[in-house]
């Protein structure tokens, strides 16, 4: 264990706050220092990312690495337990990706009424939950980091939000709020309920899980489960809880959308695979049917409300609905190959959609709406931009060979033979749902791209000074858009990492009995608990 | 007839020691007096500096008595300094010295008695001292009003002001009802079980289980308490009192007095009608289950509705009282259960709570009397666009309201996290139903406490004045300390976790 | 004697002190009927020490007839001030602060 | 046992015609003195039951301080002594009949509870036993009363004095 | 074997081009069409390479070297050619892990990869070399080569594809691309309308490609226990008689991957996005919108042949849907062929009831002649698109409506003409052009395998093909020329208005300027090499030599060996059906000549008719619109047309409409009044009832003294009652 190793993943989570520490020390006049500061911090915080992404063992992308295991609050038996493995790991990447561009991107974009100091201390607080998120293997220590990122994000949209942001942020926040609340119930149940052999009562995600549910009668799984999901689908959103997304995508400024979407939304679908699927697994099982419905509503109601939108922004809030959806039908299926599929959605959501935002903020900045009805001719008035609306719109849609596709097809394929002894009809019947869903979803994208690059400019912008991709832009953009081009030709990036998680720390309890597996045999790390567990489960 | 002269008192053996924190108040209370006799009018506001010191004097025999180590038993257990008590002990102690902090400029300021006021506000900490180790029906009586007829002064200490008076006609009044309602059941307690030691009535109880009398009247001694605590339907008088009295007596009240009460239900609830094998528990838990469901509910829906900050932080408190009273009703259903593990555990869930809900509560008014330095008003209107002129009493009024609406990373999340940890360890169906209420209650309470938030950081500023805001010394003082408190323990629980653990 | 004929007066005093507490407009009346409540309870509390034979029951209605003279001691402070400021002494007239 | 009893009831009978007329006469001072009857009926009470010694705390500190405070209260409040309408509120209904429920509730109770208990009235109990008792199990208590009475005097100094 | 086990090269370069084209081509001195011209042009060296090499490899299955092969085969014309197992060439890598499952990319390289990509590389060449000239100007002159480049490498990507998978992510890019494409001139709103309803359209039928992609991999799964989207495998997968794949599984994803047919190769009733796609420059339309993407339906019913023969049971002569729908497509298209003005209508309506031949081929259990089909269609068809092309960028102004603009077009632009008038004899299936043979073996097929109604069908089809193509040409090329009058003045969305910018080549597109000329070689070159290949392609399956069969069809076991049973020559049908379509011509001359008895040119009677046209043009104009609704075929073809437009078009276009209606009512009613409404009104309900309940803090002491005792009466009675 040298030093890294035991280091690098609280550095990546707690950078962030020393530099917001450090940015509140600086007069909030020296603007170009507070930039600098913010992003230095976010460089140096990526760059243990990057450290931890070189050291990650890749052989064992199914056991936790750079583990730390501190004792915090003893009374609770919780601890600082973080550590990383195939399914953190590209989320955790993301987030430490997306913040830096988002600090670059509003180097001069600072929505009224500017102060970059709060602005960026806001996003560096926001970095710090959203790393420390995805590193949590302690529930509690989870659920801070999860409501972390509420407060930054409430004022982000608050403060520097659109005309109606009050109500916004009111909403985005008693939403999650309530989930939360929920959620930590939850929690607490699974502390007191669980009794996780020779270990006793833990919040430790990972003991959790290799107890999967152990001593728990079903109907109390059910209600735990029920817990966590309405936690985590306020958060992802899932239909019928998503009314707080439009919103607060609509009025939230360029980066805090790109944040919300990229980054935050996946807070509730790592829930789900992380927390919810591998603890209880029994209750997923009776509940993924029900979270399949959801998801495929989520997909078909989140395209036609998309149809139905005036406002650029508002319509790419609802496609992440939609998207959303998907990633949710992945892992209802309780597949690995499902599950796997929702992984990579999410990173791909994060990138296109973070992009698509990207875009119309500038668009916004740029003409100073987002109305629909008033925008076009874009690709003339600033081509570059325009295609990079056109390449996002199609990876957005789906289009194979763009990051968009992975997240979407291996989640419709897992739904033709869903583990975990679901039934078949039900799933096939949601998979062509889903299949009629990637139409629509050209189609409100399509529809949004020719409305908005398509044709001539309206008069009123005619001879209107539109900037095409500004040199801070292209630095903060070139990235996803190179990311999304190599996701989508490489899938594998992801796959990799993922697959042996997911099949060992995730879908292996809903391995079927009665229909192959679409994987045949996957190794995972020896553990006496988990063989124990493992036996217990296959007993049933 | 009373000649009997030769009567031998026999005097008993005193521990000087576990009374030295109650002497050191005491002593203080004399040389405030004195010394407020002795200086001149100008100069009667340095009785702050001497109460302060006696204050923190206090604190010292509390660290040698949790040095020292041992539960002490005086009186046959009557009085008890353990570390229960001592942790109360030192939490008013601090919490009376946040609110001297408080004070002085204000009544400085003011056309105010000064020695007079620290004075009372010592008396009644010594109530409150004196309540932490109180285990006996007598005991609780007196320092319970020892505690409160000090504090119908205080809260009338605006003499002048209708507001003022007001305030403390309703507090006296209803608080001598209580008191009245609460020594009635206390009569009918001592009737049934001849004792008035805690642990006397608890052995009573149980060998010989509950009457409905015995129900009767265990809630109806309840009712001092919840009077105290604010507890709906006994919190009427709470809105319109921390409305009318000055704002640091009303902190003093939101906190220090909630607190004394809540002490009090422990030790009654607890020492008293918390029986091992469950007999009585029965008998409680659903009174306590809808004072909290009560207090949680009405106190979150109607801070909606206000438009006055303190007024507002008033319905505050009786919702944070309601959260309070969870464990309360979590302890009595474990009991039930026949699981007194569960229910020490949910008494120190309250301490842990008190001692949160001490730091941020006092914060928020120690922020809300410096606006009001400025703004000579309590309207959450005229906190708009306090982040462009005052940013950091923004920033730290954020956090105080963030802290009570439960947003981890400040001490509140700890605190409802231990509530709720309570009340679904306790299990049952109506356990993990007041667990519901209590979670969309923590909710709704966001409504309210993001309004000041909004106000301030969203909203633009009414004036054009921008000229920064003057914190006086100890009011900055009580500030860092309590903001400090805030952050610290929401960062690392274990702090707080550790008294309670201790306590229990 | 039977324990219940006190009880019985006692609680009849008592009642008739909340119904005072409650009905009564003029403050030094409340304060009255609060010492009917008082009195009820310290009848009980004696006639208890007397069903038991031990002398806590009076020396518990000793403190509550000396904190209860503190109480009316205070009460009437405050009634005098209140009287002062309103020129009334009519509860009914106290109720600015409400909502 | 009879005697007592009749005893017992004249003076129950004295306060309880006492206590209503505290709370209906539509005289103040008319009030005061039926709080007389009833605290004086009260210490005629304890003396039936052995309790001597708080018998004459409550005739000394009521009818001879509180009474005496009271009725300065109504001479400084300038209490109507004849008034025109009514001194009582218009909760008067509901006030009524929720202490009726009350009594109704705290009688029954009794009843059910202490239905046939004596209490033996020839056992006084010993003056010396009480202060013996004040003096030491309950020493803490009276020494914070002692607290709480000159923290209630200075306050009721603060508020009563005219500045 | 280089060419063939190399061939992630063929669309390896195109891609590689793209990205530069893309990056650095606004630098380069031709603005980067030379890098596109490069690379596609080494794409189709490999291609010929390959093709090269795989009839060699099949020569050197049957023993001997490849010469002699060759010498002896010719020798043994008619004798039986036993089959000789000839493996497909298959490399793959690893592509990505999921569930411990392997998934590959790879190539397939055998006899129909190799045709395909001669065919996609070939017309992407020299439709590549047709746009330096046909686009020079263009404003987004660039943008278009990396456009074409991206299409090609996607195109080829799915013709070496070795899994379904990888083929699905060609078949999605080249749609894009189409959309790109079509979209060209996206200033304008028709084009950018037209674009999106290819893209929705075909998107639609992608349903089933995404479903029954799935369902590849799940058959594969049940035969072998291992997922796999691979080809031969799924081949096997549904062959083998013993195999664990139900049949039900199969029939559905043929089913779904039929829908994907439907929409891809606009087949009935999805076709209605193809004739909106000729808003796309010219040459696209004859490379995408005709040659190649097109296919790509038929290209997969081939790939995966023994899904369909075994899903829909072809071949034992019952209607299935896969021939049903080819036929309705074949009659369909062909209608309304008839009434259409705008020339390139006529070709993409054309277009898609030649694909309806090649899908009904496929349902008849055809599979050779359907490919040999699409082989030479390819040809003919982009020869007459860029034919077309020619006249407009030459002779019209840019214009596209035959009976505004053209007529008489014969003797300016005689080299068009008569390129033109050889794709349309091929198209018509005349003898011996490409077009009759290919077609001919499909009506062989379709009667051997006693599916006789598509025979009858096909027999009508070739008639009426015939009929239109003539009219085509006539109101082009002959009679007298009507357009030059009021240039400009053209409300047609046409190519002429879509540069605002007044480059030089726009400036010498004016027709005052130039009156209708010969299009130089750079267009006129192209089309003489498809018309070669028109010509000559169709040699290739001479009875008897039946080369293209011997090569190009599958002959390995997996799948293909037992299904395909490819007849012989009918001497006595083909008479018939180039009697067919002779009478078609004849017909359709009679309607535009026979009227006309004096021959009026100097050099065939044909363009004497049209001299007299041209004299009497108005009275012409009336006969001929006479004559269209008179006639027999006036009424049908109107009416089909009619249907088409406000039926199956509407039907299309109100789906669009109406889920954008119903998006909105669901956002309306659902989401903002529902969901979002029910929010809201919690949260209203909430501070509402915070403001009722705060009436009960009266600010009246003894009120609140009256409720604190009344809970406590309560509670006591309430505890007592409950102890």
């Amino acid at each position: 264990m040298n030093w890294f190793d035991s280091w690098a993943l609280t550095l990546v989570v707690f950078i962030p706050a020393i530099g917001a520490v450090i940015l509140m020390l600086i007069p909030r006049e020296q603007e170009d220092a507070i930039k600098e500061v913010t992003l230095f911090t976010t460089l140096a915080t990526l760059g243990f990312t990057i450290g931890t992404l070189i050291k990650f063992d890749y052989g064992r992308t199914s056991t936790l690495q750079f583990s730390v295991d501190k004792n915090w609050i003893d009374v609770i038996n919780s601890h600082y337990h973080v550590a990383v493995d195939g399914i953190s790991l590209p989320m955790l990447a993301l987030s430490s990706f997306i913040t830096v561009l988002c600090v670059i991107y509003s180097w001069n974009h600072f929505p009224e009424p500017h102060n970059p100091k709060a602005f960026l201390i806001l996003l560096l607080i926001l970095e710090v939950g959203m790393n420390g998120t995805f590193v949590a293997q302690d529930l509690i220590l989870f659920f801070i980091f999860f409501e972390i990122v509420l407060l930054p994000m409430f004022f982000m949209i608050g403060v520097w939000g659109g005309p109606n942001r009050e109500y916004a942020s009111i909403k985005f926040f008693l939403f999650t709020l309530f989930g939360s609340a929920l959620m930590l119930l939850s929690f607490l149940a699974l502390y007191f309920k669980v009794d996780v052999p020779g270990v006793g009562h833990t919040f430790d995600m990972v003991l959790l899980s290799k107890a999967a549910g152990a001593g728990l009668v079903h109907s109390t799984q059910l209600l735990i489960f029920g817990g966590l999901f309405i936690g985590f689908a306020i958060k992802v959103p899932m239909f019928p809880f998503h009314t707080w997304l439009p919103d607060a995508h609509t009025e939230a400024p360029t980066v805090g959308s790109v944040l919300l979407a990229a980054i935050l939304l996946k807070l509730g679908t790592y829930g789900f695979i992380r927390i919810a699927l591998p603890i209880l697994p029994e209750a997923a099982k009776s509940w993924a049917p029900w979270i399949g419905l959801l998801s495929v509503i989520g997909i078909i109601y989140g395209a036609l409300g998309c149809l139905a939108q005036t406002d650029m922004k508002r319509l790419i809030a609802f496609s992440s609905v939609a998207h959303m959806g998907f990633v949710m039908l992945g892992i209802s299926t309780l597949t690995t190959f499902g599950i796997n599929a929702a992984i990579f959605g999410m990173v791909a959501h994060g990138l296109i959609t973070g992009m698509l935002f990207f875009i119309a903020g500038s668009v916004q900045h740029n003409y100073g709406t987002r109305e629909l009805s008033r925008l076009g001719g874009l690709l003339k008035q600033a081509p570059k931009m325009g295609w990079i609306l056109g390449f996002c719109a199609m990876a957005s849609l789906g289009l194979p060979g763009l990051a968009g596709f992975w997240g979407e097809f291996p989640a419709v394929l897992s739904t033709f033979n869903p583990g975990g002894d679901l039934s078949q009809p039900l799933f096939r019947t949601y998979m062509v749902i889903a299949a009629i869903g990637t139409v629509l979803a050209a189609g409100y994208l399509l529809w949004m791209l020719q409305k908005v690059a398509f044709g001539t400019p309206k008069p009123e912008f005619a001879d209107a000074h539109i900037h095409d991709v500004t040199t801070y832009e292209w630095t903060a953009w070139v990235p996803i858009l190179l990311l999304i081009v190599a996701l989508g030709i490489f899938p594998n990036i992801i796959f990799r990492v993922t697959d042996d998680a997911v099949a060992c720390q995730t879908a292996a309890p809903f391995v079927s009995k009665t229909t192959v597996p679409i994987s045949p045999s996957v190794k995972c790390p020896a553990s006496p608990l988990a063989a124990q567990t493992t036996a217990k489960v296959s007993g049933r | 007839m009373l000649s009997a002269a030769t009567v031998h008192i026999a005097t008993p053996a005193f521990d000087w020691h576990a009374f030295a924190p109650d002497l050191v108040l005491v002593a203080t209370m004399v040389v405030v007096l004195v010394a407020d006799l002795l200086l001149p009018d100008r100069e009667s506001w340095r009785t702050s500096s001497i109460a302060a010191v006696g204050l923190l004097g206090a604190l010292v025999p509390i660290a040698t008595l949790v040095h020292s180590g041992h539960d002490r038993n005086l009186f046959n257990g009557a009085y008890v300094v353990d570390h229960y008590a001592l942790a109360l002990k030192a939490f008013f102690i601090i919490a009376t010295y946040i609110t001297v902090l408080l004070s002085v400029d204000y009544i400085r300021e003011g056309d105010y008695y000064k020695g007079e006021f620290y004075f009372l506000l010592l008396v009644s900490t010594f109530g409150m001292s004196i309540m932490a180790s109180s285990r006996d029906l007598i005991s609780l009586f007196v320092a319970l009003e020892t505690i409160s007829i000090p504090t119908f002064v205080l809260a009338t200490f605006r003499k002048h002001d209708r507001a003022s008076n007001e305030a403390g006609v309703k507090y006296y009044l209803i608080g001598v009802l209580s008191s009245a309602l609460m020594l009635y059941g206390m009569s009918l307690i001592y009737g049934v079980t001849g004792a008035t030691k805690l642990s006397d009535i608890a052995a009573y109880m149980s060998q010989h289980g509950t009457v409905p009398l015995v129900a009767v009247a265990m809630f109806l001694s309840l009712v001092g308490f919840a009077f105290k605590v604010s507890a709906v339907p006994f919190h009427f008088w709470a809105p319109d009192t921390y409305e009318g009295a000055p704002t640091p007596v009303t902190a003093f009240l939101s906190v220090a007095s909630k607190a004394g009460g809540f002490v009090a239900l422990i030790n009654i609830v607890y020492f008293g009608f918390f029986l091992p094998n469950g007999r009585a528990a029965d008998s409680w838990w659903p009174v306590l289950w809808v004072l909290a469901a009560l207090s949680m509910t009405l106190g979150n829906l109607v801070a909606l509705r206000q438009t006055n900050i303190v007024r507002m932080l008033a319905y505050s408190s009786v919702a944070q009282g309601g959260f309070m009273l969870v464990p309360f009703a979590a302890a009595g259903i474990a009991g039930a259960d026949g699981h007194p593990g569960k229910a020490a555990a949910a008494m120190s869930a309250v301490v842990i709570y008190l001692l949160i809900y001490g730091a941020m509560n006092l914060g928020a008014f120690a922020v809300v009397i410096a606006v009001a330095r400025r703004t000579r008003s309590a309207e959450i209107s005229s906190y708009d666009g306090l982040w462009e002129i005052a940013p950091g009493l923004a920033v730290v009024m954020g956090i105080f309201l963030a802290s009570l609406a439960g947003v981890p990373f400040f001490a509140g999340w700890f605190a409802k996290f231990v509530m709720f940890r309570a009340i679904i360890d306790a299990g049952t169906g109506w356990a993990i139903a007041l667990g519901i209420i209590a979670a969309v209650n923590s909710v709704i309470a966001f409504f309210y406490y993001a309004r000041p938030i909004r106000a301030m950081i969203f909203h633009a500023p009414t004036t054009e004045d921008r000229t920064p805001i003057v914190i006086p010394q100890p009011l900055f003082a009580a500030i860092a300390l309590t903001v400090s408190v805030v952050v610290v323990v929401g960062i690392y629980p274990q702090v707080f976790a550790r008294v309670g653990e201790l306590a229990f | 004697m039977l324990l219940n004929e006190f009880l019985i007066l006692a609680a009849f005093l008592f009642c008739t002190g909340v119904y005072g507490v409650l009905a009564r407009k003029h403050a030094v009346l409340v304060l009255m009927s609060i010492e009917l409540m008082l009195a009820g309870v310290n009848i009980n509390l004696v006639a208890f020490g007397a069903f038991h034979n031990s002398d806590i029951g009076q020396v518990f209605a000793l403190f509550v007839l000396t904190i209860a003279a503190a109480e009316v001691g205070i009460g009437l402070a405050i009634v005098l001030l209140i009287y002062r400021n309103l020129h009334s002494a009519d509860l009914d007239d106290v109720d600015s602060l409400k909502g | 046992m009879i005697a007592e009893n009749v005893v017992f009831g004249i003076i129950a009978a004295a306060m309880a015609l006492g206590a209503i007329g505290v709370v209906r006469t539509k005289n103040v001072v008319h009030a005061a003195l039926y709080l007389v009857v009833v605290l004086a009926g009260g210490a005629a009470q304890f003396i039936l039951l052995g309790q001597e010694f708080v018998a004459w705390v409550q005739v000394l500190v009521y009818i001879g301080a509180v009474i005496v405070l009271f009725l300065f209260g109504i001479m400084l409040t300038r209490a109507p002594m004849h008034p025109k309408d009514s001194l009582d509120n218009d909760l008067r209904w509901p006030a009524a009949v929720t202490s009726l429920f009350l009594v109704g509730i705290l009688v029954g109770l009794l009843v059910h509870t202490f239905h046939a208990d004596k209490v033996d009235v020839q056992r006084p109990v010993r003056t010396a036993d009480v202060t013996s008792s004040i003096f030491t199990t309950y020493i803490v208590p009276f020494e914070v009363v002692g607290v709480l009475l000159l923290g209630a005097l200075i306050g009721a100094v603060v508020l009563a004095r005219k500045d | 074997m280089f060419f063939l086990d190399q061939a992630w090269l063929v669309p390896l370069i195109p891609a590689i081009s793209f990205v530069v084209i893309l990056l650095f081509g606004k630098r380069m001195p031709r603005q980067g069409s030379e890098v596109g011209v490069v690379a596609v042009g080494a794409s189709f060296l490999l291609s010929c390479g390959a093709v090269v090499r795989w009839i060699l490899r099949v020569h050197d299955a049957e023993g001997g070297s490849a010469l002699g092969a060759f010498g002896r085969s010719i020798g043994r014309i008619g004798a039986d050619h036993a089959e000789v197992p000839v493996l497909p060439v298959l490399h793959h890598v690893t592509w990505f892990q999921n569930g411990g499952v392997r998934l590959t990319a790879g190539i397939q390289i055998d006899g129909l990869a190799v045709v395909m990509m001669f065919v996609v590389t070939l017309i992407s060449l020299l439709v590549h070399v047709y746009s330096l000239e046909y686009m020079r100007g263009d404003r987004r002159f660039t943008y278009f080569y990396a456009a074409l480049s991206l299409f090609t490498a996607s195109m080829l990507l799915l013709v070496v594809a070795d899994n379904t998978l990888q083929l699905l992510v060609g078949w999605e890019l080249v749609g894009v691309c189409s959309f790109m494409l079509i979209g060209h001139w996206w200033e304008e709103k028709p084009n950018s309308d037209a674009a999106l309803k290819a893209f929705l359209t075909t998107r639609t039928g992608d349903i089933g490609l995404l479903t029954g992609v799935i369902m590849t991999f799940f058959i594969v799964q049940r035969a072998t226990g291992v997922g796999s989207f691979n080809i031969v495998a799924l081949n096997q997968a549904v062959s083998d008689p013993s195999s664990k794949v139900g049949h039900t599984l199969i029939l559905w994803c043929a089913a779904a991957l039929m829908l994907a047919i439907v929409g891809k190769s606009g087949q009935f009733p999805l076709h209605t996005w193809l004739p909106d796609a000729m808003a796309g420059p010219t040459p696209v339309s004859a490379l995408i919108h005709a040659a190649t993407m097109v296919v790509a339906g038929v290209y997969l019913g081939a790939r995966v042949y023994p899904v369909f023969f075994h899903g829909f049971s072809i071949g034992d002569g019952g209607v299935n849907p896969m021939a049903a729908i080819g036929g309705i497509t074949v009659i369909v298209g062909a209608l309304l062929a008839f009434v259409q003005d705008d020339i390139k209508k006529v070709l993409a309506y054309s277009t898609i009831s030649q694909l309806g031949y090649m899908v009904m081929a496929l349902g008849v259990g055809a599979w050779t002649a359907a490919v040999f089909h699409l082989f030479t269609h390819a040809f003919f068809k982009a020869d007459l698109f860029l034919g077309a092309g020619s006249v407009s960028h030459s002779g019209s102004h840019h214009s596209f409506d035959m009976k505004t603009d053209m007529g008489g077009l014969k003797k300016y632009m005689p080299q068009t003409y008569k390129t033109f008038v050889i794709g349309t004899l091929a198209l018509a299936g005349i003898f011996p052009l490409a077009g009759f043979w290919s077609k001919d073996e499909i009506l062989v097929n379709a009667g051997h395998n006693n599916y006789k109604l598509f025979l009858v069908i096909g027999l009508v089809g070739a008639f009426m093909t015939a009929a239109y193509m003539t009219r085509c040409v006539y109101l082009t090329f002959h009679g007298e020329y009507r357009g030059g009058h009021e240039p400009h003045a053209i409300p047609h969305v046409d190519e002429a208005e879509h540069d605002p910018i007044d480059t030089p080549a726009s400036v010498e597109h004016d027709a005052e300027v130039h009156p209708p000329h010969e299009s130089n070689r750079l267009l006129t070159g192209p089309l003489w090499v498809l018309s070669f290949f028109a010509v000559f392609a169709g040699f290739l399956n001479f009875p008897h030599f039946s080369r293209f069969e011997k090569w190009f069809q599958p002959r390995y076991p997996a799948g293909f060996a037992e299904i395909l049973h490819p007849v012989a020559f009918n001497p006595i049908l083909a008479t018939v059906s180039v009697l067919i379509a002779g009478a078609g011509i004849g017909i359709a001359s009679a309607y535009y000549l026979g009227k006309l008895p004096q021959g009026l040119s100097e050099r065939n009677a044909i363009a004497r008719a049209g001299k007299r046209f041209l004299v009497n043009k108005y009275y012409l104009d009336y006969v001929y619109e006479n004559v269209i609704v008179a006639g027999i075929k006036g009424p049908i073809s109107t009416g089909v047309y009619w249907f088409n437009q406000n039926v199956i078009d509407n039907v299309l276009n109100y789906t669009g409409r109406g889920a954008q209606a119903l998006g909105r009512a669901t956002y309306e009613y659902v989401d903002q009044k529902g969901v979002d409404g029910l929010v809201n009104g919690i949260a209203t309900l909430t501070g509402e009832s915070g403001g009722e309940v705060r009436k009960i803090q009266t600010g009246r002491l003894q009120f609140y003294a009256l409720v604190l005792v009344a809970a406590v009466v309560i509670f006591a009675g309430v505890l007592w009652i409950s102890t």
